[in-house]
Formats: C-alpha cells, structure tokens, sequence
C-alpha cells in the first residue's frame, strides 16, 4: 500500500458507480484509496479538508457530479469552495495540487484511473508542501 | 481482378433439377462433413457458392462435382434442408451439359419433351432398319443369325461405337480444357499419371472412402463389371455371343445380365422408397437411364431364352425390341447423359492430380534460389 | 412456506419459480395482490441460480437471483410452494381451478430447520444433477448453497434405509413414509413461467455428446466456472487435467433443422462468450476458441462484449462444427470448414469442448391448460407485438422462456410486462369497489 | 437512544469468492471482532442467499444488536437487501451501514495483502460510522396519482392504455401532431405481417376510449420539477390557430418513451448522398409500400431489377475504421432488428416483384427472436444471394460502366467465397440503419435523467432495476433505452407500467429520510444556509418569541429539501446536518481511515 491515503469524496449519484464500475471492469488501481460516498461533496465544509490533511491524508480527490450533478447549484458551490480551501492549503504551506476537484460520470472508468494515478504521483513525486 | 456475380446461374441449375440453392446459408456443415472433402478439393459448400453468386467459370472449371459420389450425409446432416447431395448432382448434369458441344445433353436434361421423343426416335430407326433391312425370317427353327446376320450387327456396334465414342472423347476433351484451365502440364506428366485414371476407372475405388456407402460402392463396381462384361460380349466377342448354338461367352453373358437386372431394379426400387439420401430425389433422366438399362437387360435375356425354349418368331421380335431399347440407351446416355460420369469421375481424378503435379513442377522451378 | 391447505384461493398462480416467475410474483405482490408460485424443483430460483456470472455486466448470477428469492420468500403476499406440479388447470366460471401434486419431500416442511445434520450422518453418495453430475451429495442434502427454502431433502431411490438421518435431526423432521398429496388451489388468473430445459446432449449424432466425456453441457460449464462449482476450479471431467484448450460449438442445439431445432436459442452466442472471458480469466494461458455462424450479440452492450471478448485473444472461428470425435489422451477433435480462413476443412483437438445447446420448452402444456402451444412446445402468443404475454386463454398469461428463447434481461422485462397484463385482467373484472385496492390497504409500509 | 450500549454486528462476505479469493475475509471478521462494541463478527459466503440474510436477524434477537455493518458487493446492489434483513430482526433499517470491498476492493486490487488491509480499514471505518447511526423514519408524502408518459409510440401508448386499464390517469405528451411514432410507417412489421399502421390504430382506438387517458399531441416538454410523487411537467402545446400554450400537468411518476430515430449515413458512406440509387432502408420500405404491385418498381425513376442491402450502417461501428459524426460516438452496438427488418424487406420486395433480384450484404445474420430465423430462412429460399464482408473491407459502392446490368457496382471481398472479391452490378442500393436515441428533450436536463455512452438512456441495472432510471419515479419503455423491437418495446413499456402501478397505487410514497434536519440547540438563526439553498421553501427561518426574547431559528421542509447538502457546510455552528449522512459520521470514518494502517502481509 501506498504511505499516502488518498481520500476520494464520490458523490452518490456519478462518481461512485463510476468507480464502481472500474471494478466491474475488473481494472485496477492502488489500495491506497479510500472512496467516501457522498449525496453531493458539496457537504463538506472547508475544515474538513484541513482537518483531513490534518489527520494524515496524503491526498483528496472530490469526485462531484460536475454540471451533471443532480443539486441545482450545488456543483458551483463546491468549485467556490475548493478553490478557496486550495488558496488557503497555500496559504499554510500545503501543496494545494494535493486538493483536486474532477467530474467522474458512471461510466467513467479512464478517468478514474486517470485521476488516481496522477493524486499518487503527486504525493510520490511533489511532496506535501509546496 | 473481382469476379462478377451473376444472379441468371442458380435458376439455370435448378432446370438442371436443384432445388434449394439458395436456402444453404454458408455454415460449412456439409463440406466438413464429407469424408472425400480435404485439401484443396473442399465440396459441396465451394461449388454451391459459385451457383449462389452465379460464378460460371469458376464452376465450370471445378473438378469436386466428379468427386462427390453422393453418400447423402451432407444433405441429412444440413441444417438449412438446403440438399447439397442433390445440388451437386444436378451440377453434375449441368457439367455433362456444359462439355457437350452438340447441345443436345442439354435439351436432353432441361427437356422431357426431347429426351422422351430422343429416345423413341432412335428406338422406331432401330425398329425401322429391321423391318426395312432384316434377314429371312426361318420358322422352323431359331435361327438369329439368319435373321440379324452377325457380321451386319458386328458392323452397326462399330459404328455406333465410333460415333459415340467421337462424342464423347470431343466432350472429355472439353472437360479436359475446363479443368486444367490455364495450367500447363507436359505429356510426361499426363503419361506418369495414367496408372491413377485406369485404376479409378475399373474401380471407382475413391467411393470406398465414403464412410457410409460401402454397399452402394459394391453394387455400382458390381454394375460396372456386368456392364463392361457387356461391353466386351458385345464389341468384341459378338461374333461368338450372338450364337444359334451354344457357347461358352453365354456364361458371361449370364453374369452380367444378372449383376445389371439386379443393381438396376435395386436402384429403382431404392428410389421408389427413397430410404436412402442417394435416392431420395430423382430426375426423370435417372428414371430413364434406370429403366432403359434394366429393360435391356430384361429383353436380352429373354431373347436368350425364347432362343433356348425354340420360339423362332418370339425370339426375333424380342431381338428387335432389345436392340430398340439397348441402341437409345446408349445414343442418349453415352456422351449426352448419365453414363459419362463413367468416364468423366475417373478422368477429373487423373487430372486433378496431373494438375497437382504440374502446379509442384512449376513451383520448384520457379523457386529454385538464383545462385551465381 | 409450503403450507398448503387443501383449497386456497390466490389472485394469481405463478407456474414456475424461476427469474421470471419471481419477478411476475413480485411486481404483482407489489400491487398489492395475493400470489402463489408453484415450483416443481425443490427450490425457487430456476436455471438462473445456478449460473456462475451473466453477461453482459459479469455479475455473479447468485447476486441478481438470491435477493430476488429472498424478496419472495419473505413478501407477505407470495407463497410458494415446491416440489409441486401442476396436473391440470381448468376454467371454472371466471376463475381457474388448478389441480398440484406435491411430491413428497420425506422431511417435514414445519419442523425442518435446515441444519444439515442428517446430511452429515448420511452415507450414501448421489452424483448432484444440480453440478451437472460433476460432484455427489448425500441422500438427504440441502439442493444447494442459496437454496429456498433451505430444507432438507429425501432422494428416495437412493437412500439405503439406514435411518441414521432420522436419528440426526434434532426436529424428528424426517419422514420416510410422506405420500405425494394434491391440492386444488383456485386462482383468478394464472401465469406460465415454465422456463426452458437444454436441448439434449445427443441431440445432433454426429457430435457423440452423451458418448465423449469431455464433451460436456453449458450449464457443466457454468458449474465449472461457479465460484462454489464442483471442483472450485476448471477442470476437465475425464481425468481432472486442467484444459489448455478449450472450445465452444455454438448451435449444437439450434438453427438445424437436422435435429429438429430450427429457431434461434438466442443466448446461446452470449453465454458461450461470457464463459470464454471467464474461463480465460481461470485460465490465462489457455486456447479458447468459439465455432460460430453468426455471432448474436443483439443485446444493449452486447457487442461491445463481443469486441471485448475478441480483443483478449479468444478465437472466433466461423464455420459450423459437422463432427466431433475422440482423440488421443482423451481429448476432443472437432472436424469444421474455416469458412474466413479460405474454406478449408480442418480437423482441430481440444482438451475440452463445450456444446452451446439451446432451449426446448421445459414443460409440455398441451392438454394441461387451455393454451394453445406452438409446434415446438413453446405457449402461443396471438398478437405477440402488442400484446407479448397474452395466450389465447382470456386469463392466462405467460412470462419468459415458456413463449420462447429469451436472455434474462428481457425474460425480467417481459415478467413485468406479464404482470401488468395480469393486474390490468384482474382490474377489469373487477365489480365497483375493486379488491386490489382493499389488499393494498391491509399492506402497510414498516 | 444514545444512552443505550450500543451492539455492533459485523458480516463480511466471501460473494461466492468474488471476494474472498482476494481478500482474506476471516482476518478482516477477526479484525472487526476485536474492535470495541462489536459483539459479533463473521463471515458467509453469500450474504445476500436466505440464509445469509437470516444469520443477520437471528443475532440480531439472540445478541440484541442494534448496529449492523456488512461488507459485500456494492451497495447499489444490496443495501436494501440487508436493510430488509435488520428490519426483519426488529430494528430500523437506518441503523445499518454498508461497506463495499467487492467492486472497490476485491476486483480492483492486484495484492492480497493490500485488498485484505484495505477492506480492514473499510470495516474499521464503517464500525466508527454506524456508532453514528440514528433510527429514521421514511418521509411519506402524498402522490399524485397521474402518470405522465412522454412520447406516443407504441410504447408509450402501450403503458399509458396498461396504466388506464389499472385504472391511473394518465397524460401521454406527443411531440408530433398524431400518435404511433415509427411503427405506424413500417408497412408490415415482423414477426406476424400485420400493419404498422393498424397495430397503431388498434393501440389508439383503445386509448381514445378510456377516459382515464388524456393525450396531448403538438406537446413539448419544457421543463420538469419535483421529486417521486410529486412532479410538475411543463409542456408547451401548439393551438389549432399557430399560438401554444403552456400548460403544467401534475404527475406522480414519468414514463419517458421518447423512442430512436434511424441513423442517417453521413454523405458519401456506402455512396448515400452521392448516388440517388442508394436510400435507407425506412426510405426504402416507404417507396415498396408506395408502388403498386402491378406495376415496376422504380426509384427515381429507374426500374429497379437489381438490388443490394448492406447491413450494419451505423451499428457495430469500430474506432479506426468508421469516423465518428460530430457531437455522436461511434455506435459501437448492434441496433439489434435491422436483421430481421432487412431480410423482411427483401422478401416483401421479391414477393411484391417476383422479377427483381436480391444481394444482402452483412456482417452476422441476428435473426435472434422468435420466429426472425424463419425470416431470414424465407429471405435465402426466395432466392436473396448473400454475402458476407469484414468490418476492415467494407462493401465500396461506385458507379457502373453506362453499359452494365445496373446503374451501381458494389465491390466486396466475400467471406464466403475464400475472401474472393466479388462484384455485383445492382439498381438500387438499400442501406439498413442503425437505431439512434431520439432526443429527449428539456425533461432530461431538467430532472438530470443519466444516459449511457451510447446516448441512450440509462436503467439502475439490466436485470436487478431493468426499466427504473437512477432518479425515483421516473421510469423507461422501448426504444429509448435501447434498440429493441416492437414486442420487446410493448414488453418493456408494460414493465415500466407495473413499476409505476406500484408506485401510484397507494396515493402515496415513501421518500428516503436523508433530509436536512436543525440542530435547534445549536442553530443561531444567522440564515447563512439560507443563502445557499437553492429550493425553494425547502429551508426558511422563523421567528418566535420565548421568554419575551425572539429567536430566529431554521426550519426545514422536509418533502422540498433534496438533501444536497449546500445549507450543512455553511453552519458556524454545525447546526445542521443531512439525516443519514452527518459531518461526525464523516470525521468518525476519515478517522479510522487515518488510524494505524493495517498491517499489509506479503503476498
């Protein structure tokens, strides 16, 4: 297993088939992930991304819907968010890349792949301050 | 180069008596199932797809028709009911047609009409040259010789042989032409060969290999035999068959109508009944070939017994009708119909493999690394 | 759950326990009608159960079936009944009077509480039809891991009368002397949902099905790839070896009219497929070839697991397979025209060939209801586009592979489909003041 | 509650091995076992089997229970399976949570050692939340009890007559001026021969005659709001005189029935657009049903003698070989019934003008369904000459010498004939198109309706939800969904039905309680979470005097909030919190996450 934890935030609706649905294709990925099934990311307020790195969590990767999300305006709300949590990471010296907002629809397994792969290369290769 | 489809052929072959070319729906059922079907000479599914697609050269110049001898597993094993024993007979018919220069095999196939009136025409010459031409009629006593003097029969033989023969070697010519195609094979390759065309001629040994039709292969060879036996009597030996007296030539001759009365009625009563593939679907030219041959048979003996039994008249009128169905038969059957495939299976097998051979030759030549 | 008085009257009776019976039962119960699902196998779940995993998503069959099960099993407007079989239903008035023998179970259904300790005391071994004869159980067994209801079961004709089952149990269960009972249930409505059995073995000659050991069944193979099968791993049945090669012949028991099947099985290219994926997932290093006509792969997402399946190097081979025979070292030779590969006949051994067999209806009907039924056994549907479950018999309805070839995507669809038709029949004979909804208020949400 | 000892039962699942030949499924039991507060702690192998569930409610009486934590497959797949199983045992079914180590662990994670030690942590997790847990209570509202089924095909107008005859109301919303969409332009249709046309005026005449039924033709969805139960669909409707109107129709639950349309060849592919000799195949059927059978048939008119079909136009299209049109994916799938429509063509072709010759051009024959292969059988024995091309080398369409037997050369290399190149020389060029999902409109976007890759829309799964779509109450019949044939869209369409049925037949539905809820203790009334709510009457502050003092507090409704979440994430004070899915429960499982990792055995 990988040293660094990576957190994934999925929202209920998109992200989380869609990672189940990686498993379906029997791909694979590290076992270093750990996927939280959300109603929406947007529940999340900032502390809890501080508080998470805090806690030793190498990496968090919100999974959201994307426009596709089912909340009216809950996709917006939540892209405020990140960016402001990434300026503050910055702010304490936290490598921000180690924050990501990404859309994975259902059916989305590349992407998934994609995403996890390039959060462990950062933690492996950046390291968690900037 | 693509070939051109030609959509005319499969309505042609079905004149020819096939039925169901175009159910066959390609699975390949019935040339793996086929025990004579390997290497390059893969059958039925090849030459049925050259009638789909109306590929008349290809299917001109296809030797696996002669290499089918029907055992009906294909037609029982398909899928599709779609009968590729029978379409390769009727393809058969259609080569035997297409060899023909004269045209007449083909209107005696298409056309009940000529092959019925074919025959009785030559049957009323036949009739016609006797009542015409005939020697004294001697009532005291059988005397056929006296009647039909030998040397003049022995001379209409050689004729009809002749003539027949010119037909049907112009015809095998043809085929030769069709099979060979553009491969050249020098006359030491086809010399080389021969042993291939005369042991397959005399026994029609590659039916053997059908798993299933071991017993048709015996009475066709069986056939051949009384047949050929015949033909000798005949050609040869007619001069001693054709006796007032008695001769030894008779035991022969008793052998072969055996054998022909035999196989024939068998045939016939096995198309009747249709129990096995081979017979279950029949054109009126098997019918006709069946039945001319067994009423020769059936007439020749007759007039050796009416002879035995001393009934001059009987006999003479019974030798008239023998001839009159023995001579059509073999106008009409000969070059133009059924009885080709005798020469024609065992002339494709020889030349396939000349071919084969020629092919090899050519290839080792043109393969030879050019060294300096 | 098999209690079963002598006369019960049900709003609908579901002749079959398989996928597409349990969801005709469920989306009836749903709406609040009374329902009772006549089973002739010892447990629900039909052919479906013990499939290893469907295509095209590859979840494992048990995890679609037994919560299905389940879902009946508990719903307080299901009843089943098992080891039952319908003798006849006949039309009485409006409603239909429908005569079950119930074959004894030699265990009381009541006291039975599916511990399994008469199986442990039992001595005497049995080939289980249900692992395709590939493995044994005892003489009193559970039918299978998920099976419902779990009770145990007496198989007579091979039980040696030793009585240590009975001495086991710690319910007195046992029964040795259970006679066959009938029962006439009366039913408003009635569905057919009586599956589909393979076609047989030694359907077509030329392939020796019944006479080649390791020529073997798809359902064997689906057993052989189930995570609990019988060996827990692919094996051949001859000799155990574990296959380097394998082969599928697709319509072994379909589209021939030479063995009296002419229709399209419809599954049969997709579950050979499947098993190809998953064999080559058992065995990576194995030859999977598939000889095929045509590949089918109609369904949403089917081809592209089609593609998939090409694309991992399983081998499609078009050309129908006319022989199969024996081979050296007990291995299987298929005798075939490479149609894409210049038409040449080849001969080819494998290690093990699976026959992709079709669907016969499972039950013959004729004579037992008044349906009409096809030529080929499978239930009549007079207007087939507009009307899918509709038979001829007002009342009767019929759901899955009792119409016909179906994959279990659409025999699902078309059980729902069944029982609209059904609850619609059932509304419009109703009288002012219908019953469904007076069941439906006695169904409170917990 | 929370003064009583809490009691956590913990059940992992083998899934036949689906899990346990990847993750060690005993160590990951024994693991959980020694947490504090578990009282049992085990495995099966199918927890979802009867007996499974049963091991769940008789521990649930034997040990009094009163947490549960399986870990198995998704939870899309059994979360509700095991809630059923806890309230059989007598406890809420809130009081469960689900962890899966099958699709994210087991089938996902090469290493033993790591798939065992991560679904440890998962446990682990799960444990730390379900101490969280808290009894809920569905919310139960009232439901319209009108179904409104968008698109009059068949089968739409096949659901709405089913739900009449149940006896619902129903409003079918037809975007065309008349109902039976596409079928009632196929002529005749497979398998039994009967006209489109008259199936659909069999459909109509029996929808026109039940009262329960309103049909809106000239209808446009433009919007939708609302929830299972409860939606409002707006729809714009022409007048007679050009003017529209805009109406709202209350609905309970929605079938969308929106059907395909065929795919149209791009310019040049096969020679369409180029040739007027190549047409497609819905194109083609209208000219035979539009010739008189004493006549010739002619196309442009040019007598036609020869004809070719070639399948699989816009189906089974493969990256590399077709190029995508813009803003459409390859449609990798089989549009499944232009087989049997294709070879029904040819036959009604051959019967209609005995002297015209077939070629049909494919790739596999997919006569699949019930009686289709006879068909196909019919299409061979009324002479169609087959041939069957790769996808690599399609069939290339070009133009004839002006002395050939037709107007069009169709050169193909033949699977069939040892992969010679055949040449066919025809009239007319018939191309048998795919299916594309016709466009759904408004209503997608605005209650979010997922689609696949494919653009069709999507099921929660092909066999356990099969006509039900991610968002409650609205459901899928025919071609919308996938290609599929008259008697599989009826089917469908009747299944859809049932579901809806269901849904409607009580007057009322049952809504999942994940809900916002107010910490009144907490709450301080600074309507911060207000400003983010975005539905309205969802959230409001009220004002109320205690103790002379006035005290602003949040209030919510709970049929209105969807749950998003946006109001919890604002609180100052954590005052707030989505019932089910709260920030402690949160915190508690990144908790355990962030614990000592679990020892990792080599594998």
């Amino acid at each position: 297993m990988g040293t660094d934890r990576i957190l994934i935030l999925a929202s209920a609706a998109c992200a989380y088939p869609g990672a189940d649905a990686v498993g379906q294709a029997h791909l694979s990925y590290p076992a270093n992930t750990f996927v939280l099934r959300v109603p929406s990311p947007v529940v999340f307020p900032e502390s809890f991304y501080y508080d998470s790195f805090e806690k030793g969590i190498g990496g968090i990767i919100v999974m959201s819907c994307g426009v596709e999300c089912p909340y009216e305006g809950a996709y917006e709300k939540l892209a405020a968010r990140i960016d402001r949590v990434s300026l503050g990471l910055k702010e304490q010296g936290i490598n921000p890349r180690r924050l990501k907002l990404t859309s994975i629809c259902t059916v989305c397994t590349k992407s998934f792949l994609k995403e996890v792969a390039d959060m462990n290369s950062i933690l492996a290769y950046e390291g968690a301050e900037t | 180069m693509s070939l051109r489809a030609d959509p005319t052929l499969i309505s042609e072959i079905e004149r020819f008596g096939a039925a169901d070319v175009s159910a066959c729906f390609n699975c390949g059922n019935c040339t793996a199932i086929c025990p004579l079907s390997k290497g390059e000479t893969v059958f039925p599914r090849k030459v049925i797809r050259y009638l789909q697609l109306g590929l008349t050269e290809k299917l001109e110049a296809s030797p696996e028709p002669w290499l089918c001898y029907y055992c009906g597993e294909c037609s029982e094993t398909c899928p599709r009911e779609a009968n590729p024993g029978e379409i390769m007979m009727a393809t058969r018919r259609w080569l035997i047609s297409r060899y023909d220069w004269t045209g007449i095999a083909r209107k005696l196939y298409t056309s009940k009409v000529w092959e019925v009136g074919l025959t009785l025409a030559v049957s009323l010459f036949v009739v016609l040259l006797f009542v015409l031409f005939h020697g004294p009629m001697l009532t005291d006593r059988v005397s056929l010789n006296t009647f039909a003097p030998v040397k003049w029969v022995e001379y209409g033989d050689w004729i009809m042989a002749a003539t027949l023969s010119f037909f049907l070697l112009t015809n095998a010519w043809r085929l030769r032409r069709f099979v060979m195609g553009d491969v050249r094979a020098g006359p030491s390759i086809y010399l080389s060969e021969i042993s291939t065309f005369l042991s397959h001629a005399m026994t029609q040994k590659r039916w053997r290999e059908c798993d299933h039709s071991r017993m048709h292969w015996l009475k066709h060879f069986l056939l051949v035999t009384g047949y050929a036996t015949m033909l000798i009597l005949i050609m040869v030996l007619l001069r001693w068959f054709q006796t007032d007296g008695w001769n030894v030539t008779s035991l022969f001759g008793y052998y072969a109508t055996a054998v022909l009365l035999y196989v024939s009625a068998d045939m016939m009563i096995g198309r009747l009944r249709k129990r096995h593939e081979i017979h279950r679907h029949s054109h009126p030219t098997d019918w006709m070939f069946l039945i001319l041959l067994f009423l020769t048979s059936l007439t020749g003996i007759l007039v050796h017994l009416l002879r035995m039994g001393g009934m001059p008249v009987p006999t003479y009128v019974m030798y008239v009708i023998h001839l009159a169905v023995a001579v059509p038969m073999l106008v009409v059957e000969v070059p133009f119909g059924k009885w080709a495939h005798l020469l024609y299976r065992p002339l494709v097998i020889y030349l396939v493999t000349v071919k084969a051979k020629a092919k090899s030759t050519v290839e080792a030549t043109e393969t030879v690394p050019v060294t300096t | 759950m098999n209690r079963a008085a002598s006369t019960e009257t049900v709003d609908t009776l579901v002749i079959g326990g398989g996928i597409a019976g349990l969801q005709t039962a469920l989306d009836l119960a749903d709406l609040g009608l009374q329902v009772a699902i006549v089973e002739k196998e010892p447990s629900i779940g039909g052919k479906m159960i013990g499939l290893s995993k469907v295509f095209p998503t590859l979840d494992c069959a048990s995890c679609i079936t037994t919560p299905k099960m389940a879902a009946t099993a508990h719903h307080e407007n299901i009843r089943i009944l098992t080891l039952a079989e319908v003798e006849s239903v006949t039309r009485h008035d409006e409603d239909f009077s429908v005569r079950v023998t119930l074959q004894p179970r030699y265990v009381d259904e009541d006291l039975c509480i599916g511990c399994r300790l008469c199986e442990y005391a039992c001595d005497a071994d049995v080939a289980d039809e249900f692992e395709g004869g590939l493995s044994a159980h005892r003489a009193i067994y559970i039918p299978f891991t998920n099976a419902i209801p779990q009770l145990a079961i007496l198989d007579p004709m091979e039980c040696n009368l030793c009585g240590q089952c009975a001495v086991a149990c710690p319910t007195d269960a046992v029964v040795f002397d259970q006679k066959p009972r009938e029962i006439e249930i009366t039913a408003r409505s009635v569905v057919v949902a009586t599956g589909f059995e393979t076609t047989p073995m030694g359907a077509k000659e030329e392939y020796r099905g019944n006479e080649i050991v390791n020529v073997i069944s798809p359902l064997t193979m689906e057993r052989l790839l189930a995570p609990h099968g019988p060996y827990g791993r692919v094996l051949r049945p001859a000799d155990g070896k574990v296959p380097d090669s394998v082969a599928f012949v697709q319509c072994a028991g379909s589209r021939d009219r030479s063995l009296g099947v002419p229709y399209c099985s419809r599954v049969c290219c997709m579950y050979a497929i499947k098993q190809a994926m998953l064999l080559s997932g058992a065995l990576p290093f194995a030859d999977i070839t598939i000889y095929y006509m045509d590949i089918r792969a109609f369904g949403k997402g089917y081809e592209t697991f089609f593609q998939n399946a090409s694309a991992m190097g399983i081998e499609f081979v078009k050309g129908k397979v006319a022989r199969i025979d024996e081979a050296g070292d007990r291995n299987v030779e298929v005798r075939f025209e490479h149609i894409d590969e210049l038409g040449q006949v080849e001969e080819r051994t494998h290690d093990l060939v699976v026959l992709s067999l079709g669907m016969l209806p499972a039950a013959d009907l004729r004579d037992r209801m008044p349906i009409s039924v096809s030529s080929d056994g499978f239930v009549t549907v007079p207007k087939p586009t507009i009307e899918p479950c509709r038979t001829n018999e007002p009342g009767i309805f019929v759901a899955g592979t009792a119409a016909g070839p179906k994959d279990i995507v659409d025999a699902i669809a078309e059980a729902g489909a069944a029982a609209m038709a059904v609850s619609g029949y059932l509304k419009k004979r109703e009288p002012a003041g219908d019953a469904v909804c007076a069941v439906s208020a006695g169904m409170e949400i917990r | 509650m929370n003064s009583e000892e809490v009691k956590i039962g913990v059940y992992i699942c083998h899934c036949g091995g689906n899990i346990s030949d990847k993750v060690d499924v005993e160590k990951v039991a024994e693991d959980a076992g020694n947490l504090p507060d578990v009282t049992v702690s085990r495995t099966y192998t199918f927890m979802c089997a009867d007996p499974g569930q049963e091991l769940i409610v008789e521990d649930i009486e034997k040990h009094g229970l009163n947490r549960i934590v399986v870990a198995s497959c998704s939870p899309s797949l059994h979360e509700t399976t095991f809630r059923s199983a806890v309230v059989r045992g007598g406890l809420n079914q809130f009081l469960y949570e689900h962890v899966n180590i099958r699709e994210q662990v087991s089938w996902v994670h090469a290493s033993t050692g790591e798939a065992t030690a991560k679904a440890t942590t998962l446990v682990r997790a799960a444990i730390a939340r379900v101490r969280h847990h808290e009894p809920l209570s569905l919310i139960r509202v009232g439901a319209t009890s009108r179904a409104l089924v968008l698109g009059g095909g068949v089968a739409g107008l096949r659901a709405a007559l089913d739900l009449a005859v149940y006896g619902l109301p129903v409003t079918i919303v037809e975007k065309s001026s008349r109902l039976g969409g596409q079928v009632a332009e196929f002529g005749t249709v497979f398998p039994t021969g009967e006209s489109g046309a008259e199936l659909v005026r069999t459909l109509v005449r029996d929808v026109s005659a039940l009262e329960e039924i309103t049909v809106l033709t000239g209808a446009r969805v433009t919007g939708a709001t609302g929830y299972v139960g409860n939606f409002t669909v707006m729809v714009e409707q022409e007048r007679g005189d050009g003017s529209t109107e805009d109406l709202e129709i209350p609905a309970g639950a929605v079938i969308v029935a929106t059907g395909s349309r065929p795919y149209e060849p791009d310019m040049g592919e096969f020679g369409f657009g180029q040739f007027p000799e190549v047409v497609t195949l819905p194109d083609f059927i209208q000219i035979l049903n539009e010739t008189r059978a004493d006549g010739d048939l002619t196309v442009n008119g040019k007598m036609i003698r020869r004809a070719a079909f070639i399948h699989c136009v816009g189906s089974r299209q493969i990256e590399g070989i077709q190029k995508p049109k813009p803003g459409r994916p390859l449609n990798e799938n089989c549009s499944r019934i232009c087989c049997t429509a294709t070879l029904k063509a040819e036959s009604d072709l051959i019967e209609k003008f005995p002297g015209v010759f077939v070629y049909d051009l494919y790739r596999d024959i997919r006569t699949y369904g019930r009686n289709h292969e006879e068909i196909y059988e019919r299409a061979s024995r009324d002479g169609v000459s087959f041939l069957c091309y790769e996808p690599a080398t399609p069939p290339v369409v070009t133009m004839a010498a002006p002395d050939d037997t037709g107007n069009l050369l169709i050169t193909v290399k033949d699977n069939l004939t040892a992969g010679m190149e055949i040449e066919v020389a025809v009239d007319l060029v018939v191309l048998a198109v795919g299916m594309e999902p016709a466009d759904v409109g408004p209503l997608a976007e605005s209650l979010k309706l997922p689609a696949g890759a494919d653009g069709f829309l999507q099921e929660v799964h092909p066999k356990l939800r099969p006509v039900e779509m991610a968002v409650a109450g609205v459901v899928l019949a025919g071609t919308c969904q996938s290609p599929r044939d008259i008697e599989e869209s009826c089917a469908s369409a009747s299944a859809a039905a049932v579901k809806v049925a269901g849904l409607l037949t009580r007057g009322h539905v049952d809504l999942e309680p994940y809900v916002a809820r107010v910490n009144a203790d907490r709450c301080e009334g600074t309507g911060i979470c207000l400003s983010q709510c975005e539905y309205d009457g969802a959230l409001k502050i009220v004002e109320s005097v205690i103790d002379g003092r006035a005290i602003r507090k949040a209030v919510v409704n709970e049929a209105l909030c969807t749950g998003c979440g946006a109001c919890v994430a604002v609180c100052p004070t954590r005052a707030i919190d989505i019932n089910g899915w709260t920030l402690d429960q949160f915190e508690a499982m990144v908790d355990a996450m962030c614990a000592d990792p679990v020892e990792v055995a080599s594998d």
